[in-house]
């Protein structure tokens, strides 16, 4: 698939508009899961915005997302880095096909060292 | 018969790129009344106005209609070209094809067929233009200054300086404003207060200047050249005219709880208090709130302390001032209202509501200030201790997008260079202090500002951090955890740090809006004062007589604020060296054939302009009626056109907006 | 609500903008590029007291489909008072209209000040789509004054 | 009655105090009464009638009887003056005074208020005396829901009291029946009254409060002056701007519709104006004293609701 159309769709599906985005780096500074993850809020929002896609999509780091929503809360230009990191998830996890997690299968997968803000971005995640 | 001539003004691109102009000076070619219809690239160069003066003279021309830019821009340019050309100035109208029609659509066929439409409006209402003649009114040699900071302080004083009367309406007990509470100035770090307390010292002995501190304006009526201006005084409980300014009260107030607005509630004062030292006027104030006396007062006991009266030789204390409200005349006006650091509240990841340590740099600047609640040692607020380690965080509320709840959209313009300034003097007393300044772009245009800023990296070792913050945690030891990113080194970082100092985005002081309300004039969308033209009308506001200094009409720093207070000033001298003022002749106008003496007119009046006669009318057959009717006094009219509504017989009509006018407006819009 | 039998039908408004606020909150819209329909064509009074009933009939007999007046907000009005008679009237105005049986939110007063250029804008687009939906207004209209 | 009237007319004749006497008088039939000027006592036992018949308004009268007072007056002055110019020791004639007796019955005394208020009137030229409705009988709507008003501004009063209380009046319920329609009944509603209309103009004529110096409608500067009506839009026009005109002026006297030869209930416009006035900015009679102001010469900051109040309060079934 084309770079562009990639960008176009998770563009879409998150709603985000990175253009908005001033690079100050305030997403960044207030990530919890900062240290876990390979690319960061911020560079989420520039890769997206360079059509730098690949390394995204191959990338960890849009499993580290707690979806804890302080990037999007503190963004001073209301960017929603959290959305954008959540379009690459889904787009991702769209292209692999229909083989998603249900929501009900979800507390299989439950282990006690799980946060619990991750168990609800789960269910927020896998109930579409 | 009328002969108009039509000029379509492309405006570079700006009409001609959305409107056919040729169409439209074709079309208007044909309209009837017309007998001269052309286009320019711009009629408002001396060029396109000297072709207007030109075809008036050569096509003899009755009037003229401009198809360019809204009439708020350019009007007074074309009609003074049409007087130059020997036409009536008020034979000219314009059509808005700019403001109103290329910009506001992108279809060129529609923005034609507005544009064609707008020209045929003009073009009715100036066949039906009469020519009117201003009259003159006399001016007010006396100016009146809204706010008495810096910017307020030099305005007033340019103004006594050209020899006439000022007043300057602070609301605060001392002028001097946020300069006085600075403690140095950038890039030069010059003491602000030896810089400010001498200006201030001028304007209290400058013979034309009268300061009347702890006042607000709170009615504006009349109009440029005779504005009349209700002044609210609040009392201060000490008698102004009688107090020395010794202190003596002070040290006898027993009260010394009570939060120093002037420190910014960093330390507390006492209930009779003078602000600072160098305060003009050098007068205490007593907090009623907190005064023991005014308390029992309160409560029926007059016998409660009492202490600060007894104290006082020259009897200056006066627990029964009453607000009072004082009515001046005035020609001009210069706003002056100033800015205020954002409220803070809203951004709890930066713990400023959690820990005495987080404070704005205002606070900051009292922090250092000698004649600050540390007098001068750099201490934090929480336990008194030298902080070793110091976060700067830039843009808090600055630059926020147009949706946020939290700050603004716009940049501060001051705080890269304060917070540079902060640093530098924090390591210049305190080297073993370590300075952090977490930065999105560090903004230094400006004389000697870059190199001001390089100093603070080279020379004083500050580490500017790319990246923001995002978290502050204070610690059990005390200490705050600043969580931030570095975006040149790609990681998250964590500071441990004494102290966070907290850039705070400026806004327009709250009583900005009333104040613009009340003088009638516009405001943008973040309470700025809007100037009349922001690239050559930036010191006057768009109501005449009105003029804008310092960061009431945006952020600005103290030199660009003195350059504009001197040159709102200087537009103000302009208009106060003027003995009469030429009136606004478009006035109501009764038919006293018509009118009825009903008296409606005069019931809707805001001017009192319309007062009754009784007047000898002939009749037929030798005879005689004497009728009541009504007298338009047109130097007291404002032309607002409430009085022709009001008239059941249609007797009274709007110079300039006549009936006959405004129905033909409509008629050749739709 | 009446549709419109013609095609080409866009609706015909007239905006009395008085002078101080609303004309310049007009300029505004245009300053910042804010698109609004072009066939509101606006008319600039000095305040909007200045409008005489008799305007509006007229806008309306002569084929508009919709009158708007903006004025000053309350409060604001540069002549202190024009605004607050301006209301009464229009009320008054307004509510014969509508006892007369002309569709309601054919007219309407919006208070804009000269620092609404977006509000300016948003006020018009509002009112085009409100008119649109109304439809063509013929119960005031003058046959004799119908163009082409 | 009549004979009190008549009576009383004649005295003040009689004793000077009084030139002039604006009653009814009889026509071809008994219920065809036109008002009239009387100068003598014998013409007042000829012709002079007061019954139930006498519906006319007199009020409007007094504008053009006592403007040929005031210009006998104002004309004396002028010559006075002009006399003087030509010769410094010229004897100044009197000032002609006259007074002319008026009869209003309660209704018409508000009128007669109003156009005092609104200097139509000089208060001096007339002499005005309170009489009672006569059980008019085809007074129209405006009898069959009067509101007893009780007599304003009369010098003295014959056979009713200067303090009448007030009836509950259902005046507004034929307003209030039109406000339930549809905006398209009442559209129908109205175009049909007013296709009868013919543009005579007698409602405009016989209005006390239609006195101005040039009737906007005959004044050929405005746009208002077209008399032939050509279509339903014409008298439409003209009768929101005839309404607009009295609005808050109008004591609802109900002479427009009364004199209207195609009866159109005209009063409903008027009404409607009152009725609105009443509900939004608080009760107002025109024409009960010569202070209050009426409801568009004033404002309350504060307290006006803003224009849509019209479209939240109405009754219209569409707002469903």
């Amino acid at each position: 698939m084309e770079a562009d159309l990639t960008k176009e769709i998770i563009l879409q599906k998150s709603g985000v508009n990175p253009k908005k985005c001033m690079v100050c780096g305030k997403c960044s500074a207030t990530c919890p899961n900062y240290d876990a993850m390979e690319y960061h809020p911020h560079q989420f929002v520039q890769m997206v915005e360079n059509g730098d896609l690949e390394p995204l999509l191959q990338s960890k780091s849009i499993y580290a997302c707690l979806s804890c929503f302080a990037c999007l809360e503190r963004c001073p230009r209301q960017v929603e880095p959290a959305k954008l990191i959540d379009g690459v998830r889904a787009f991702v996890e769209g292209q692999r096909g229909p083989h998603r997690l249900d929501p009900v299968q979800v507390p299989e997968h439950l282990d006690d060292d799980m946060p619990q803000q991750a168990i609800v971005s789960a269910f927020r995640k896998y109930k579409r | 018969m009328e002969r108009i001539g039509v000029f379509v003004c492309h405006c570079g691109t700006n009409i001609a790129g959305t409107v056919d102009v040729e169409k439209v000076a074709e079309e208007l070619g044909k309209v009837d009344g017309v007998v001269y219809s052309t286009h320019y690239t711009y009629m408002c160069s001396s060029a396109g106005q000297q072709m207007i003066e030109d075809h008036i003279k050569n096509d003899k021309l009755t009037g003229v209609v401009l198809c360019s830019c809204s009439p708020r821009m350019h009007e007074k340019t074309f009609r003074s070209c049409a007087e130059r050309a020997g036409l009536n100035p008020f034979k000219v109208e314009v059509a808005n094809i700019r403001e109103q029609t290329s910009w506001v659509m992108k279809d060129m066929e529609q923005a034609t067929e507005k544009a064609i439409a707008l020209g045929k409006a003009a073009i009715a209402k100036t066949i039906l233009d009469t020519p009117l003649i201003a009259g003159e009114t006399p001016m007010t040699k006396r100016a009146l200054v809204i706010g008495g900071g810096i910017a307020g302080i030099t305005a007033a004083l340019d103004i006594a300086d050209a020899g006439f009367p000022v007043d300057i309406v602070e609301k605060d007990y001392t002028v001097g404003g946020k300069m006085a509470k600075l403690d140095k100035t950038f890039p030069t770090l010059d003491c602000a207060s030896c810089i400010v307390t001498p200006k201030m010292t001028e304007v209290s002995q400058n013979p034309n200047i009268r300061i009347l501190s702890a006042s607000e304006v709170c009615r504006v009526s009349g109009y440029i050249g005779n504005f009349e201006i209700d002044i609210k005084r609040h009392p201060r409980y000490v008698d102004e005219t009688k107090c020395t300014g010794c202190g003596a009260c002070i040290e006898k107030c027993p009260n010394k709880k009570v939060p120093n607005s002037f420190n910014l509630g960093l330390n507390n004062r006492k209930a009779i208090d003078i602000p600072f030292a160098q305060a003009v006027p050098k007068v205490a104030n007593i907090d009623a709130t907190y005064c023991l006396h005014m308390k029992g007062l309160a409560n029926g006991k007059d016998n409660v302390c009492g202490f600060c009266e007894k104290a006082c030789a020259a009897g200056a204390i006066k627990f029964d001032q009453k607000e009072e409200i004082i009515t001046e005349k005035y020609g001009a006006i210069i706003v002056a209202t100033g800015y205020n650091p954002i409220s803070l509240e809203k951004f709890d990841e930066y713990a400023y509501n959690q820990s005495p340590d987080v404070v704005s740099s205002l606070e900051f600047e009292r922090l250092c200030n000698a004649s600050g609640p540390t007098n001068g040692h750099l201490l934090r607020p929480s336990d008194g201790k030298e902080p070793k380690t110091i976060v700067f965080v830039q843009c808090v509320g600055s630059r926020c997008s147009a949706d946020s709840t939290k700050g603004h959209e716009y940049c501060s313009k001051i705080c890269c260079m304060y917070t540079a300034k902060h640093a530098i003097l924090t390591r210049d007393h305190y080297p073993d202090t370590n300075c952090y300044v977490f930065y999105i772009d560090v903004r230094t245009p400006g004389k000697l500002f870059d190199e001001f800023y390089r100093r603070a990296v080279e020379q004083y070792g500050v580490h500017y951090i790319k990246g923001q913050v995002g978290k502050v945690t204070p610690q059990s030891d005390g200490t705050l955890d600043v969580q931030g990113s570095d975006l040149i080194l790609n990681k998250q970082v964590h500071i441990k740090a004494d102290m966070v100092v907290l850039a705070a985005s400026i806004e327009a002081d709250k009583s900005a809006r009333p104040l613009a309300t009340m003088l009638t004039t516009s405001m943008d969308n973040n309470d700025f004062f809007l100037e009349a033209h922001a690239k050559l009308r930036p010191v006057e506001s768009p109501t005449a007589g009105i003029f804008l200094a310092g960061c009431c009409q945006g952020p600005k720093d103290i030199p660009e604020t003195v350059a504009q207070s001197s040159g709102a000033a200087a537009k103000a001298i302009c208009l106060l060296v003027k003995d009469k003022l030429k009136n606004d002749p478009c006035t109501a106008n009764p038919d006293e054939n018509a009118c009825n003496g009903c008296g409606q007119c005069a019931n809707v009046c805001p001017y009192g302009a319309i007062s009754y006669i009784d007047k000898d009318f002939r009749g037929p057959n030798r005879t005689t009626i004497t009728r009541h009717v009504s007298q338009v006094n047109s130097a007291m009219c404002h032309g607002c056109g409430a009085c022709t509504v009001a008239c059941p017989s249609g007797a009274m009509d709007l110079k300039g907006f006549s009936n006959k006018q405004i129905l033909a407006e409509v008629d050749s819009v739709l | 609500m009446i549709m419109s039998e013609n095609k080409n039908w866009t609706p015909k408004i007239v905006a009395f903008c008085c002078n101080w606020c609303s004309y310049a909150g007009a300029d505004l819209a245009g300053n910042n590029r804010l698109e609004y329909p072009g066939n509101v064509k606006i008319i600039r009074i000095p305040c909007s007291c200045r409008l005489n009933p008799l305007f509006i009939l007229r806008a309306f007999q002569r084929g508009a489909d919709g009158v708007i007046l903006c004025g000053c907000h309350p409060g604001d009005c540069h002549y202190s008072t024009g605004n607050y008679f301006a209301r009464r009237r229009m009320t008054l105005l307004f509510s014969m209209l509508d006892f007369l049986g002309i569709e309601k939110g054919r007219t309407r007063v919006e208070w804009c000040s000269a620092a609404e250029g977006v509000r300016f804008a948003g006020i018009m687009n509002d009112f085009v789509k409100q008119i649109t939906e109304l439809g063509e207004c013929k119960k005031l209209e003058d046959v004799r004054c119908k163009t082409n | 009655m009549q004979d009190k009237l008549i009576a009383r007319a004649k005295e003040l004749l009689a004793e000077g105090k009084v030139q002039k006497v604006v009653g009814w008088k009889k026509g071809l039939f008994e219920d065809d009464i036109t008002p009239a000027v009387f100068t003598t006592a014998e013409e007042l036992d000829k012709d002079f009638v007061f019954n139930k018949y006498c519906k006319a308004n007199l009020s409007k009268y007094l504008v053009k009887i006592t403007r040929e007072i005031e210009v006998a007056k104002s004309t004396t002055r002028m010559n006075n003056t002009m006399a003087k110019q030509r010769d410094p020791n010229a004897e100044d004639k009197p000032i002609p005074q006259a007074v002319v007796l008026v009869f209003l019955k309660p209704s018409d005394t508000y009128s007669f208020t109003q156009l005092l208020k609104e200097n139509r009137i000089t208060r001096g030229d007339v002499y005005a005396i309170g009489v009672p409705c006569q059980d008019t009988l085809d007074g129209g709507d405006v009898c069959e829901n009067c509101k007893n008003k009780k007599p304003v501004s009369c010098d003295e009063l014959i056979g009713i009291e200067a303090d009448i209380e007030p009836v509950e009046s259902a005046r507004m319920a034929e307003v209030a029946k039109l406000e339930a329609m549809t905006a398209d009944e009442r559209d129908a509603f109205w175009k049909n009254e007013f296709s009868r209309c013919l543009r005579c103009n007698a409602c405009r004529d016989i209005c006390p409060a239609c006195t101005c110096e040039k009737c906007v409608f005959d004044n050929n500067k405005l746009y208002t002056s077209q008399k032939v009506a050509e279509t339903n839009f014409e008298e439409s026009l003209f009768h929101i701007i005839r309404a607009w005109h009295v609005a808050g002026r109008c004591t609802d006297c109900g002479e427009c519709s009364r004199v209207c030869p195609q009866h159109i209930p005209l009063y409903l416009l008027n009404r409607k104006f009152i009725k609105d006035i009443n509900e939004i900015y608080g009760e107002y009679q025109a024409g009960s004293d010569m202070e209050t102001k009426p409801a568009m010469l004033t404002f309350n900051a504060e307290g006006d609701p803003e224009t849509t109040i019209v479209y939240d309060r109405s009754h219209d079934k569409e707002a469903e």
